[in-house]
């Protein structure tokens, strides 16, 4: 049963130094808030997954909070590169970045993978790309039937999973709408969860298209009205567009993302 | 008739290529923006599905992001995103894949991983793979949408994010991939198709008022042309106002 | 795009002898109208599958129109037996019935494989049971990156599938909601397939745990108001647990049967 | 105190059995009246998962099937059957299997597949696996609950179509398996557990009533008994009450 705790205690029973763990979200519901407070937590040695690394990842490895990437497409969606997720990678800035690559497809395999408890997962995928050069987590591997090679990657396990969502219940069973993306699935590959969640009510009606997750696969929830900002919580907010251009600007040099850094602190 | 820019024309002739009725993979930016026009113009039932897990979505307005809420509320059918890549992608059922490309070069190979020939120390990281080795493969034929310049088609990539016809005819056939690969690379100059002998992207059309030279001098590699080269026709007043409305 | 037909017709056009084909549904929405028009149009020759075959599939081996059953579970679900597919498997009455036999689990992972276009998955399933030894279709698979040894299943690829689901609308946009099953991996299986509904609509308005099928992987949809009669339609009907409970009188000796078969003729 | 049947008795058995706030993944049948019985008695907040798909689900009427749509309403979270044996079984998040069998042996593996020594000519054609092999594999423990006869409690079932311990210690453990296997198998007579030694089942437990001797002629194999075998207490008032109102 999950237990619903304030963010600050939620985060640090969740995210510890040296996790492999994920911030799920595709554009949509992105757990910012839970960032910020692993930031001002000051977590070190984190390998961050994710399919869509954007700001708030920009953000953890400008802060130091991370040593490896495990992505399929790291920009800020709609405005172009991140700042400081080419400088860790390019000038090892605050610290070197390790890179694992894959494609959205491949990482969206992993997660289904781990969250299904098995070791692997069998996609056609990677084939004639330079990517497979890069990791060994993409193996070819041959159908017992047909003799026809596919290609196989390993489970994503991760120690810790956290996802934002529009609600919860006082049990903690959690229910998220729009855009769901890998969000059950980071959360069920994940030895421990939290999920910040825009409110808690008394009974979660049902909604079209909602995913449930029920309490007993969640470890932590924290109620964070916004918590999702600059990101949006589908019929809660809208995206705030300018925080995503800002943080162009914001991130193109160390001074200024030292002076954002400060803020958060 | 009214004026218009070279993206407007690259983005008017990337959209005429989309058929009503056909199911399109879009990428964001330019190519959403070319298939949402499609929809607005000539294609009212183009299918679009986005890797968000948006299927059939018929945005009011241009999304922003591939996650954008008003591709979920206008979507026929909303599902989780390996669903989207393993029940709609894999197996083949979409009929075109419309991306974009940092680099690209004579065989229609994608690069948007890193440039400089060091992966580990690359002189630019750029995004990385995202949706496109695999639509790249899957979709029934591939269609690009790239600003020509001879940064961008280069005579090879420095890093195979997403493979065209790798080193030529018979490659994508040699993996097992199903998917015709690049059947047509939009630009802001014209138009370029893969040979039918040699998968060489070919120079086919070019938009009016471009000259050869100027095509020749945009392209990194040793550019064919074809000896049926022909112009576009202008934007229509009407795609114009479609599209400006769109963008506006 | 999907056709809007007649049940005859749209029948006719997708299920033809000799095919492999799959009436899905789980207890819920099961297309026993289409079924009954399977045994009128005189079909032969057939492979059914399905994870659940219940009284409909009774009823279609009994009037001669299979030679293979692939399953995991066969039974009049809360009422006992099938005296129909026992008769065919132990006496070959009316001709003789191959099976191929599988959990549930390797059932739905075969369905899925092949909705997703790949040759086979990957299951932790069968270990120490005798199932393996009665079909090539199960075999070992090991884990390229850890070694450890699983088990494979082949795609489940389709000649056609029929599923029943609650509405479509006029471009043929399929709704269903409750319990969903593995319809729609079915239909995505399938190389032709049939929806029958009961009703057809204008809009499909949003519905909490609704599965929508697009038109365009769907080939034909029939409007057969209480089509899954004496299964049920979610918000529509409710199932007729008597026709269950006497279908286990007719179906007990081939008299009765036959009588039952004329009726339905 | 009101009289009961050995039925009743061995549902109430059953159902005490089922831990308040655990997760039990439910046969229908005998396993999902036990299950809705904890849940109306010391446990509401067992946590029901059926194969059809259904989390969570709170039933106000006893199912007739697994697929009944009170299952549907009354869950937390309702998802496809490839989702409810990939995700939710296979990884081992479910703490109780419950499981019914036609044919049973002392250590614990279960046929429902055929009975006779030929599969392909079998005396009876049984229903087949359904869910069980995957939940006899994979869940933490198994709960069986099984009417004991002769022909019920064999020696050595016909058909392994769900693993127990095999031919006895370590099978699982060299097949891989997560879970820990039979470890309750509650029965209209009394209850068998596992040695902790030999893995065989052994009678630890009658019901009120039951003789030794019957249990014993009741199973087809030499029936070994704990020496600490303790009589169940009989069902209270309030559990029959619940029983009856749930089955009525």
């Amino acid at each position: 049963m999950a237990t619903i705790a304030p963010l600050a205690q939620a985060v640090s029973q969740v995210v510890h130094d040296g996790d492999t763990v994920a911030f799920e979200g595709f554009t949509h519901l992105i757990p910012f808030a839970a960032g910020h407070e692993v930031i001002r937590q000051g977590r070190r040695d984190l390998t961050l997954v994710r399919m869509t690394p954007d700001v708030i990842y920009d953000q953890l490895i400008g802060a130091g909070c991370a040593r490896k990437l495990v992505f399929s497409w790291g920009g800020n969606p709609g405005v172009g590169s991140l700042h400081r997720f080419r400088d860790a990678v390019q000038n090892g800035w605050p610290t070197p970045l390790e890179l694992e690559e894959h494609s959205h497809a491949g990482m969206a395999n992993r997660y289904v993978a781990a969250a299904s408890g098995l070791p692997f997962a069998v996609l056609r995928g990677y084939m004639g790309t330079d990517l497979p050069k890069q990791t060994a987590n993409i193996a070819p591997i041959t159908c017992p039937f047909t003799g026809e090679v596919l290609t196989a990657v390993p489970a994503l396990r991760l120690d810790s999973a956290v996802i934002h969502a529009q609600r919860a219940d006082r049990k903690g069973n959690v229910q998220l709408w729009g855009i769901t993306g890998v969000q059950k699935e980071a959360v069920l590959a994940a030895t421990r969860s939290l999920v910040t969640v825009e409110e808690i009510v008394d009974e979660l009606e049902p909604r079209p298209g909602a995913v449930v997750l029920p309490s007993w696969v969640v470890d932590y929830v924290a109620e964070v009205p916004n918590g999702a900002h600059p990101s949006y919580a589908h019929d809660y907010s809208t995206r705030d567009n300018d925080y995503y251009q800002r943080w162009d600007e914001i991130s193109k040099d160390r001074e200024s993302f030292r002076t954002w850094l400060e803020g958060v602190a | 008739m009214t004026d218009y820019t070279a993206d407007e024309m690259m983005t008017v002739a990337a959209a005429r290529a989309l058929t009503d009725g056909s199911v399109c993979f879009v990428g964001i930016g330019l190519p959403s923006t070319a298939a949402n026009l499609a929809r607005r113009t000539h294609a009212p039932d183009l299918v679009l599905v986005y890797e968000s897990g948006t299927i059939g979505s018929k945005p009011a307005t241009l999304p922003l992001s591939i996650g954008d809420g008003v591709l979920a509320d206008s979507a026929d059918s909303l599902v989780s995103v390996p669903e989207i890549f393993n029940y709609w992608l894999q197996p083949g059922r979409v009929d075109v894949g419309f991306l974009g490309a940092a680099q690209l070069d004579r065989f229609g190979n994608i690069n948007t991983t890193v440039i400089g020939d060091d992966y580990r120390d690359p002189k630019v990281r750029l995004p990385g793979a995202g949706g496109a080795p695999e639509i790249a493969a899957s979709c029934r034929e591939v269609f690009m949408i790239v600003r020509q310049s001879p940064r961008a088609f280069v005579e090879r990539v420095d890093f195979v994010t997403s493979l065209g016809f790798g080193t030529g005819k018979g490659d994508r056939e040699r993996l097992g991939l199903k998917g015709r690969g690049p059947q047509l690379v939009i630009t802001d100059l014209g138009v370029l198709r893969p040979d039918p002998d040699t998968c060489e992207l070919t120079l086919t059309q070019l938009h009016p008022g471009v000259d050869l030279a100027t095509a020749k001098a945009k392209t990194g590699w040793d550019l064919r042309v074809s000896p049926d080269l022909v112009t576009t026709e202008r934007p229509t007043d009407q795609e114009l106002a479609a599209l400006r409305d769109l963008t506006a």
